[in-house]
């Protein structure tokens, strides 16, 4: 069986990153970290309406990926989805709000938890169809080039998306095009209850890059400056005309398929490893060692984003309810 | 009778017709170990093994087309598609395969396909899992499709589903699953195209689909306490259509509402009324009431949800207004 | 005014789109120097040149949803789906993305793509290349659907299609295009939502959706000769539907008869008659008539394929049931 | 750009096939070829209704595939599909009568051109959906899996129907279960007017069996022997337990995509080359040299295969046409 290319942590001495951009991408993870697990508590006391994924353990490879991306730059995204948002540029209160289902949210409530969108931000909405952002984010891309906007669209999915002829489908697309796209998938081991062995039977989902004439690369999904520089790779490729890229990050969630799935299905050894690779506490030795934080303002941070996330939380409850016609707004057919 | 959940009853469906019969297998997403989203087939993967309750990948068009190629070739297969939402992927296979090959074969191949999946509103899901599609079944020639109201007529309607050789479409509801209700001891089937009289009245006829039974009957109750008599009516297959027993009713009420979750416009509540219109339009005193769901994607927030889709009140509204 | 080919009038309102915004594009299988299966893109490339009337491979799915992303973001794409058979693999695409996708994000995105197929049985293709779907578009709030019976009506509906900001289903017919028609001189374009009176009578109202409003007028045309005046009605548009007309027209004779080729059970027609029993009961003097697609999937042979689908004949006959 | 294993002709002398097979799979490549240019001439005169996609020139591939498969294994098939059933043993009688849309015909009528089926030769349909087919056939695979039967399943489908995500759902889900099955991809080299080229920008189809972690082979599509063999191992693999093979024929349809088409998006000398690279005189030169058949005999079976075809016609035209009713018959639903 072949094997897609190695990981590329072990590149990042030969590309020193300016310190802005390491600690970027430390306070990005420690936002979605604090948003999904205060969400998760709202969500378990029932403060928060229908369902939740949460991108506890993830939060390394939205941080690397959308750090590599312009403003303008799109971005689709999927049912779990706060990391990507959040890493795009999101604001938490906004977002907490469209949790609660309030008029001040992204989506006014009709969205909620799995369709947070904000066009300003380049963020063309998730979706809670698994694969169907893939062709979207394609049709931007063709809007992009078309456009000669120079723009770049990093399209989100997981595993279980792969197996998804819409997947298929837009690869090619995208390929024959030769559009400025990258294809992300996020490899975080199941999709529900279903092991990525049983889903397909190649170990890397990047293999598939070979289908389609474009390179598939595999990258350490819990190291956000890896993710960081096979993205920027990327990146830079499409946005000179070279086409699309697939990265695929391995990846993990800590949580079942969404919150009040046990998980039972995963061995505890396999879960214990993965909480034991934690991207973050991971990442702040690195950025200690490296001299770019020390503790004291790694802490720092740490209060602000709490603060941040509490005000969202805030904010959000004091925020208007819709009023029931309200659904009627917002239709244009 | 003894009372069990929906859910059960659509698992102990499941397994009798799988002990019955060693062709009935079952492939769906997570259907196995997980025992599926709304958990209707736990138990079964412990029972009869990763062989006749498959998990697949994430594929619908697949899931469906394996479904047909199973039941073309000798196995009676029931694919699951997690919410009816996602049969969009699936509906080639459904619509121009399963439906029409037994036909276009000049009637060589049998396709015993049952197509089980869930759908309706009031969980905050949003647009993308919250739809009611039967109507677009309905409108293919080659499809039956069931729309069991409680855990009686979905073990019974879904038992009769495995043993048909045609395609069926066996329509759950996600509000359903945790509801309770008697179910006979024992084995019975019930057959399609039989309408259910849940509740006898001579004043207006309602006929309720799925969840909506619950809420028909709901009304009929609150209305009955003013003294107006509601007969509540629910077809249980859409097609075949009891459309005789709607019908008698509607010559005897001379007044009729349609109630489901599914978009008013083009829902199956117009072809009940195109129906009624072509049988019994004299016996009409009242223009027909449809308490559907609105014309707009499902919203996410609750109080927007509960707007679009329709409940009691909007039931007991309209037969006020019939009257 | 001067007299075109309906594939003319589509292939000139296209162009006219195309010169007057430069954001209009065209995707889908073949469009470009093979100018589309049924020619109505012919010429287009050779203007335009293949960034603007892109052939694609043979992906329906990756079709529609590129042209969904390519709308959200500015463009004005033109997406065609060759056979409404196939939009079975678009399905998700179009109805959970583009009819929603606006909604969902509370208003932020504008979907402003048309997506023209084609429909309708007469050419022995048998039951997947035969159907017609709009029913199943028209069920799903956030689309458009757009059914032009003449040259005319489809140029002037489809330059409203691609202006429009809506997800609009442009459905064309395919024993359509080689039909001559007049067509204004210069620019025009026909609102949505306005039905065309296409003959007026007293006697009988026919609602006519696509081809089967030439099936109309000539059954118009015989009956004129028995001295029975029918009302012709293309509502064009089913969404919007311009229920008023037809009401109106309901209210002065009392009797209607609803023409299209899809399916019966579902279709566009019970819609038509659920709408008129809600606001037109007591017009009605008569029972509704259905002149529509037999339930059953349209079959190969000639001889059979005519049996399944209206004709001028059953119109004349329902009419005269009507009497 | 990797490239897909080379073709297996050259292999040949080291497989001495029988005969019988030699000439098996002549008389069904004469048969195909007999029974597509009367088709086209019928069609031409207005005696068959409906639309025809000829198989011309691409006899070698269902001929070299259906010879390595079994009476009862399956086969699925495409809109292009005579040659296919007739290599898997159907009477060209009853085909033709389809084609008239006479009750004699395989399905009465109902089918016609596109949708020829005959379930006990393993013929599960023909089907005008691109791509429609292959899942059907995955479920094909499976049932005889389940029930031990024994039996395989070979999917034809064109280069065109290889973009549809179809496709890619069913091969992964084949990979999966180790299922028994071929996916034949008929190259020839258009899907319509759309050259491969623009379909896609790999060269081979068959580099997509990676993707799924089975065996990608291309052939020489117009070589029935080479075909033959590719099949045999496959089919020997997929009897065995070894699950899926990928198998891209190489070939070329002769007419545009349907008979009527001119097919003007071709340039003229790639028709001539490919005309010039006709299989039938190919192999009929091959026989000869190998000694396996005579001019005689190949003549004598040619008289054959043309009495066969005209008796085909002659056997449609007098068939009774359906009556009107008939199109209530075989409806189950
Ligand atoms: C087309 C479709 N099928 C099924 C589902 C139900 N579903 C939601 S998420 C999910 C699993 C997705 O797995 P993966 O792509 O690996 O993403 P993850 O949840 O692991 O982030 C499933 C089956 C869906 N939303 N859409
Ligand atoms: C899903 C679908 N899309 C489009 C078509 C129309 N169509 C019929 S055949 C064909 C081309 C198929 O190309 P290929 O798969 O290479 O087969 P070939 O015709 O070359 O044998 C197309 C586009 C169809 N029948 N089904
Ligand atoms: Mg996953
Ligand atoms: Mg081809």
């Amino acid at each position: 069986m072949p094997e897609a290319p190695p990981l590329v942590a072990a590149e990042r001495a030969a590309h020193p990153l300016p310190a802005d951009l390491l600690k970027g991408l430390h306070r990005t993870m420690l936002r979605i970290r604090r948003f999904e697990e205060r969400a998760v508590e709202l969500f378990l006391t029932q403060e928060l309406p229908g369902f939740l994924h949460s991108y506890l353990g993830q939060e390394a490879s939205a941080a690397g990926v959308c750090a590599a991306l312009r403003r303008d730059d799109y971005i689709t995204s999927t049912h779990r989805g706060h990391g990507h948002v959040i890493a795009k540029g999101l604001q938490l209160d906004r977002m907490m709000a469209e949790l609660y289902g309030r008029t001040t949210g992204y989506c006014k409530g009709k969205g909620g938890s799995m369709h947070i969108a904000d066009f300003s931000r380049g963020i063309l909405g998730a979706n809670g169809i698994v694969g169907g952002g893939i062709p979207i984010a394609v049709g931007a891309a063709l809007s992009a080039k078309m456009r000669r906007s120079g723009q770049v669209v990093a399209t989100f999915f997981g595993d279980g998306a792969s197996s998804q002829g819409a997947f298929h489908e837009a690869a090619n697309l995208a390929s024959c095009w030769t559009l400025p796209i990258l294809f992300v998938c996020e490899n975080n081991q199941y999709a529900v209850s279903t092991h990525c062995g049983a889903q397909m039977r190649i170990p890397d989902v990047a293999l598939r890059g070979a289908s389609y004439g474009f390179p598939g690369i595999k990258v350490d999904g819990n190291d956000p400056v890896a993710v960081y520089l096979v993205t920027s790779d990327a990146v830079e490729r499409a946005r000179a005309g070279g086409g699309p890229t697939l990265i695929e990050t391995k990846t993990y969630k800590w949580l079942g398929h969404y919150v009040g799935d046990p998980g039972a299905y995963r061995p505890k050894e396999e879960v214990a490893g993965w909480k034991a690779n934690d991207p973050l506490p991971r990442y702040e030795r690195y950025l200690i060692e490296r001299g770019v934080m020390g503790e004291a303002e790694i802490e720092a941070v740490r209060g602000e984003v709490h603060a941040e996330v509490e005000a969202a939380v805030e904010f959000a409850r004091s925020s208007p309810l819709p009023r029931p016609e309200d659904a009627l707004e917002d239709f244009y057919a | 009778m003894s009372e069990i959940f929906y859910k059960e009853a659509v698992r102990d469906a499941l397994r009798e017709e799988m002990l019955r019969d060693e062709r009935v297998f079952l492939l769906g997403l997570d259907i196995g170990r997980f025992g599926g989203t709304y958990k209707a087939t736990q138990g079964l993967w412990e029972e009869f093994g990763g062989e006749r309750v498959r998990d697949t990948p994430l594929s619908e068009a697949a899931i469906a087309g394996c479904a047909v190629g199973a039941a073309m070739t000798g196995l009676r297969p029931v694919a699951e598609i997690m919410y009816i939402d996602f049969t969009t992927i699936a509906m080639d296979q459904i619509v121009n395969q399963a439906a029409k090959l037994g036909y276009m074969s000049g009637g060589q191949a049998r396709i015993p396909v049952v197509f089980r999946t869930q759908e309706g509103a009031g969980r905050s899901s949003a647009a993308q899992h919250a739809q009611s599609l039967e109507a677009w079944f309905a409108h293919i020639p080659g499809l039956k499709v069931a729309l069991p109201a409680t855990p009686g007529d979905a073990k019974g309607l879904l038992k009769t589903a495995v043993r048909d050789d045609a395609p069926v479409m066996f329509i759950e509801h996600k509000l359903l699953y945790n509801t309770r209700g008697e179910v006979p001891e024992g084995e019975y089937t019930i057959p399609f195209g039989e309408a259910r009289i849940c509740r006898e009245g001579s004043d207006v006829t309602v006929v309720a689909l799925s969840r909506m039974v619950l809420r028909a009957l709901e009304a009929a109750d609150r209305l009955a306490g003013e003294g107006i008599r509601v007969e509540v009516i629910d077809p249980r297959t859409i097609v075949p259509l009891d459309i005789d027993t709607i019908v008698a009713s509607v010559e005897k009420t001379g007044r009729l509402v349609v109630a489901h979750e599914a978009y008013t416009r083009c829902g199956f509540g117009a072809e009940i009324a195109a129906q009624v219109m072509e049988r019994a339009l004299y016996s009409l005193e009242k223009p027909l009431k449809r308490v559907c769901g609105k014309n707009l994607p499902v919203p996410f927030a609750p109080v927007m949800e509960n707007f679009v889709i329709p409940g009691a009140d909007d039931i007991v509204r309209a037969v006020k207004e019939l009257l």
